[in-house]
């Protein structure tokens, strides 16, 4: 039997106005194991933690419980004054008795009774805790960010600054992402590349940040603060340590092609750097367009390179790399026109999609900056934008709302109307979602003083009549059917998370949800951390966001990374699950349940007589572990519990309640 | 003289969204029968169906089950696996006799006090209109 | 391979001609077509409606027996096809509805077991088109065709699935099968106003004039279709615009298989040209295309 | 307006949404199956504004639309509806209820001895399915 001592709390009037503590304690003194009880007034003040701590090593304790408000406000004060008078804090337990008695219940008999009751069957619990010691996990001070546009540059910059290192991988040959194609931002209409330029360029030369472009993570292993990953460094062909950016290679090369920074609104070599900005500013051959890579003739790279630094020969590899934490910024695509069958399904040279405009109007784009229909380079007198394309739309099975359509639709007609005065800019919509500050201002802007005609309404056609596109729309709020020739058509199509993220996620034991976007921890509390302990979350790669807000999330992500490496070692709550070798039959019911992915299988050796047995059972990653205990309701044989509270516990518990 | 008969409850509250909500009821000087006590779990995927079977057994008139509202589950899926746990516990307790209104399941968060109560309140009529449990009980 | 055949109402009747180019060219494309004994009405229109199961009566009959006869069932007519494709998904699907069908017929439970198909897709399934271009020995060349699609054939296309319903091919195939260049107009896959034009051919105006402005702006020689009732639609309107205006030229409407026909070398007389409400002959005879038949 | 109370109009939605089997709250109005719809320009009411008055309960004020006998069941508004909703089949529902009703829209020996000599079988048939 543990000698337990039992202190009951007055909390001035505001327990013993309706429970009886005196009799409380006094009855308790009776109970068996326990062997001291006293009533006080405020345990919680600096007097009653002193008695605490007093009684218990006076009386040498093996256990207290502390029967006065919600261990939400004091369970952390008790056990922290139990540890310091040698107690280990998970023998210390709380009674409940001001919110869930005291408060709640008018009749003091009543509630004397059941506070009686309670304390007893805390006691109960008390008697089946054992020690509990928060595990140290060790911690590599190193964090992988996926991803290098806004968010990721973000999130390694911020981390960098706190003067840890970071890898920084990218799977396009330059960093920058998709800001990097855009032209003007809303709502201050800023140029992209100016805000851009300075962060590509910071993270290209900052000595905490290893960059690592043209590359993908392919495996991921361990845990947090431990994790191994393992780096595919695809092949540029172009030894980049000696390459010194002249660009003569890409001037020269005879081979030209459609260019994927450019969305097929302009061209570039086959060996070529994206746009000039970039960062690394370094080119790269592209194997299946360049000519020698074909037929076997032509190196006029290699004949107009100063420093023969082109290798045909190189190889990808793959590096290995130890880290502590990693933060998926994998970014957006956007829904291709070619499922949008009714706009024309991709055949029309004019209609296009919101990037390829953000190109014709990026003074650093194809047409420098003039809108030019890619058909003819022709200027367009009316343009139709076409916002929700594919988005909130259950029949493509993108049912939400992509959330950055209608501001940069707004800036898109706006940019439009700024260049061609007479021209007109017509925008379908369904409602404008402008949730932003100064979002509604700019929208209000595009209709009042650039006087852009927004018809509220979907269009169900697209189609080509007389070298004009024809748009087949609606316009609600009049009840008018509308048929529009425009000389170009923008679909704002939906925001897509990036084709490899579902890849991704399962590499790195990361839920997605249907659509592939990055499930977050809690969607409120926890909203820049991944469920997997370790890995966070930053920008489009979680959902659909604009550029503050991506910037804001990073920033956050980053904030949670600098907090996990502020310690020397990581310290896991030890109410966490554990596993009864003895009795596990390695069934792994267990598995599938852990939300968490905590709980492996793992062959030990049994030793039966003198034979040695392998035998499966399921086993704990502490790390990973929070101590839900579902696996533990899974577990057919009873051999999984939950520290702190086990099943002992709770039925020891339960059976005083019930008396 | 008749005494009304009292029941004896009790409530298994998931210790981030119920057993929170119990405390702001408490917070808010909210009123519910002596009849209800509550056993913090870390999750009401925590709660076992034999632990409810054992509440029976060992005389409780009626088992409670609270937890996070769907999609707010603090470990995202625990509440879930309680509702169908607790769906599968009604069908056996039909099965073996026990009047599955002798069992609630309720999502309630740590915002509400006032729904704490009241459900509190509702039950514990519920239970005492059923009278006491005798059909599991065992015999002591 | 062999079908069962459904030819339904209106080419049992009306438009025998095309009929008889559907049975003619087939023979020589070796899709044996086994006309259904006894068949009866589909019901012309899939009944929309969730609480009256009467509507599937007769379709059910004619998918049941065709199953009885081991073939799936081949049908042209555009209406026919939607009613019975959807029906046979229908009695797929829903075990009540079959049953109660059954129960009713006093019949074997069908469950949807064969396929519907049009005479398209019939050819599609089995390199017909590629059996087209080796048989056509009229091939007709320069002659520009406006596939008329029309609504049944392609939608509802999740359950039809028949093409792309915004982007359909498989006439465009068919027309490039036996030479002809197939014109591209935006209104192919828009309704001709349908069976609204027994209370007012006004009524059914608008549509059908802009696809037939549709295919004239792209100077279509000849438009074809698959429905009879968007073939009566169209003649009806263009009748019509002949009347009110002077600039319209009338373009002639043809059944698909009756070009079919005549590219498979088929006698002029037997494509049947001569019942059509517009006289195809002169603009075929001025392409070259056929050389003898009265115009 | 109504001469109905809400409980018969509550009832009027639900008979529209169990004969037809779909639901009419799925709509958002955005107005695609109007835009792209070849008889609308002959309706008196938009299809998208039929649904809507089904919405707001004013089911008497739809029932005495034009509408529904001008759809011609095309299924270019269903294909194309971005929430699923099949306008077809709700239309379908208002002819139904009309028909039910006593008040088709056409009796056979209302229609034209010429109509009925010309048009194809096939329509004459869907026509009088539709309308009777």
């Amino acid at each position: 039997m543990k000698k337990i001592g039992v202190f009951v709390c007055w909390c001035g009037l505001n327990i013993s106005s309706t429970v009886d503590v005196g009799k409380a304690s006094e009855e308790l003194k009776n109970y068996p194991g326990v062997f001291y009880a006293d009533d006080y007034k405020y345990l919680c003040s600096d007097p009653g933690q002193e008695l605490i701590k007093k009684t218990i090593i006076d009386n040498k304790l093996e256990g207290i419980v502390v029967a006065a408000c919600s261990p939400n406000m004091h369970e952390s004060t008790f056990r922290a004054a139990a540890e310091a008078a040698g107690l280990n804090p998970y023998r210390v337990e709380i009674t409940n008795i001001r919110e869930q008695t005291s408060w709640v219940h008018s009749n003091k008999e009543d509630a004397t009774i059941k506070a009686i009751q309670l304390i007893k069957a805390t006691v109960e619990k008390v008697k089946k805790s054992e020690d509990l010691f928060p595990q140290q996990i060790p911690l590599t001070k190193k964090v992988l960010v996926i991803g290098g546009g806004i968010s990721g540059m973000t999130v390694a910059l911020e981390v960098a600054e706190a003067g840890y290192p970071v890898i920084l991988v990218e799977k396009e040959p330059q960093i920058g992402g998709n800001m990097a194609k855009l032209s003007e931002t809303f709502p201050t209409l800023d140029c992209a590349s100016c805000i851009l330029t300075p962060k590509t360029a910071e993270v290209g030369r900052h000595s905490n940040i290893t960059l690592m472009t043209n590359s993908e993570v392919v495996e991921s292993s361990g845990y947090f603060g431990n994790f191994t990953v393992k780096i595919k460094r695809k092949p540029t062909f172009v030894d980049w340590e000696k390459c010194i950016g002249c660009m003569l290679c890409q001037e020269k090369c005879p081979k030209k092609t459609n260019s994927d920074f450019e969305h097929g609104m302009g061209k570039r070599k086959a060996i070529s750097v994206a746009f000039p900005q970039a960062i690394p500013y370094r080119p790269i051959i592209n194997e299946k367009e360049c000519i020698y890579f074909k037929t076997g003739k032509c190196k006029m790279c290699v004949k107009v390179c100063p420093v023969d630094c082109i290798e045909f020969e190189q190889l990808e590899n793959i590096v290995e790399e130890n880290i502590g934490a990693i933060v998926v910024a994998s970014g957006y695509e956007l829904l291709p026109k070619e499922k949008l069958s009714e706009y024309g399904q991709g055949k029309y040279a004019d209609v296009i999609d919101g990037m390829q405009f953000e190109r014709i109007a990026s003074a650093s784009g194809p047409t420098e900056g003039v809108i030019r229909r890619p058909s003819d380079g022709k200027i367009p007198q009316s343009i139709v934008f076409i916002q929700c394309a594919g988005s909130r739309d259950n029949q493509k099975d993108r049912p939400y709302c992509s959330k950055i359509c209608c501001m940069y639709t707004a800036k898109h007609a706006m940019l439009y109307k700024h260049q061609v005065h007479d021209g007109t800019a017509t925008v379908f919509y369904m409602d404008i979602r402008a949730g932003g500050k100064g979002y509604e201002e700019f929208v209000q802007r595009a209709i009042e003083d650039d006087h852009v005609l927004y018809l509220r309404g979907r269009v169900a056609r697209v189609y080509e009549e007389d070298g004009k596109l024809v748009v087949l729309g609606v316009d609600t709020l009049s009840s008018e059917q509308v048929r529009i020739e425009a000389d170009l058509v923008v679909l704002a199509t939906a925001v897509i998370p990036s084709e490899k993220a579902k890849v991704l996620g399962q590499t790195l034991k990361v839920g997605t949800d249907a659509y592939g976007f990055f499930n977050e921890a809690h969607p409120k509390l926890r909203p820049v951390e991944s469920m997997t302990k370790g890995v966070f979350l930053a920008g489009c790669a979680q959902a659909p966001r604009d550029i503050p807000e991506t910037v804001s999330q990073a920033t956050g992500a980053a904030a949670k990374v600098i907090t996990m490496f502020s310690k020397n070692h990581l310290v896991s709550d030890p109410q966490v699950a554990k596993v009864n070798e003895k009795i596990c039959v390695g069934c792994l019911q267990c598995e599938p349940i852990c939300p968490y992915k905590a709980i492996e299988p793992e062959t030990i050796e049994v030793r039966i007589g003198h034979t040695v047995e392998k035998r499966q059972v399921a086993t704990i990653n502490k790390g990973l572990c929070q101590g839900c205990g579902a696996c533990s309701v899974a577990c057919r044989s009873g051999a999984m519990n939950l520290s702190g509270f086990s099943n002992e516990q709770i039925l020891e518990e339960l059976k005083a309640l019930c008396l | 003289m008749s005494v009304k008969f009292k029941p004896n409850i009790i409530c298994f509250a998931c210790n981030w969204c119920s057993y929170t909500g119990a405390d702001m009821a408490g917070t808010s000087r909210m009123k519910y029968p002596a009849t209800i006590k509550i056993i913090r779990v870390p999750c009401s995927g925590r709660v076992n169906p034999t632990f409810i079977m054992k509440a029976y057994q060992k005389g409780a008139d009626g088992v409670l089950i609270a937890g996070c509202h769907p999609g707010d589950c603090h470990y995202n899926s625990g509440n879930y696996f309680a509702k169908r746990r607790f769906l599968l516990a009604t069908r056996f307790m039909n099965y073996i006799g026990i009047d599955a209104k002798r069992l609630r399941m309720e999502w309630i968060s740590a915002a509400e006090g006032v729904k704490f109560a009241r459900v509190m309140a509702e039950f514990s009529e519920t239970i005492s209109e059923l009278g006491p449990n005798w059909r599991a009980r065992e015999e002591v | 391979m062999k079908y069962s055949y459904f030819p339904g109402c209106t080419l049992h009747t009306q438009t025998k001609n095309f009929n008889d180019s559907i049975k003619s060219t087939s023979a020589i494309l070796d899709i044996e077509l086994e006309e259904l004994k006894d068949w009866q009405c589909c019901g012309a229109v899939y009944p929309l409606t969730t609480d009256s199961a009467m509507g599937l009566v007769s379709p059910y009959r004619s998918l049941q027996k065709a199953h009885e006869c081991g073939n799936n069932l081949v049908t042209v007519c555009s209406a026919c096809y939607n009613v019975l494709k959807r029906t046979n998904l229908t009695v797929a699907n829903d075990g009540e509805i079959r049953t109660k069908l059954s129960n009713y017929m006093d019949v074997d439970e069908y469950a949807g077991e064969s396929k519907v198909l049009h005479l398209l897709e019939a050819m599609r399934e089995n390199n017909g088109f590629g059996i087209i271009k080796e048989k056509t020995i009229n091939p007709l060349k320069g002659l520009k065709v406006a596939p008329y699609y029309g609504c049944l054939l392609l939608r509802p296309s999740k359950e039809l699935k028949f093409d792309d319903p915004e982007n359909p091919t498989i006439f465009e195939e068919f027309i490039k099968s036996i030479g002809a260049v197939a014109v591209d107009f935006p209104n192919r896959i828009e309704c001709c106003g349908a069976y609204v034009s027994i209370t007012s051919q006004r009524k059914v105006k608008g549509a059908s004039e802009s696809i037939l402005k549709s295919a004239s702006n792209r100077e279509a020689d000849i438009i074809i279709t698959s429905c009879p009732l968007c073939y009566h639609n169209l003649a009806k309107e263009q009748e019509r615009l002949e009347k009110d205006d002077y600039t319209f030229k009338p373009i002639p409407i043809l059944y698909f298989t009756q070009l079919l026909a005549l590219a498979l070398g088929l006698e002029v007389e037997s494509c049947g040209f001569e019942s059509n409400k517009i006289d195809a002959r002169p603009i075929l005879k001025s392409k070259g295309l056929i050389y003898r038949g009265d115009a | 307006m109504s001469t109905k109370t809400k409980t018969e109009i509550a009832s009027m939605i639900k008979r529209i949404e169990l004969i037809s089997g779909e639901s009419l709250f799925k709509c958002y109005q955005c107005g695609k199956c109007t835009a792209g719809c070849v008889m609308a320009d002959e309706m008196d009411i938009s299809p998208y504004k039929v649904i809507r008055m089904l919405q707001l309960g004013l089911v008497e004020k739809a029932l005495k639309s034009e509408s529904m006998w001008i759809c011609a069941a095309c299924f270019a508004c269903r294909e194309r509806c971005p929430k699923e909703v099949d306008l077809a089949k709700i239309m379908e529902a208002l002819r139904v209820i009309q028909i039910r009703e006593g008040k088709p829209l056409i009796e056979p020996d209302q229609v034209d001895d010429k109509v009925i000599e010309e048009m194809p079988q096939q329509g004459i048939v869907s026509g009088f399915r539709k309308y009777n």
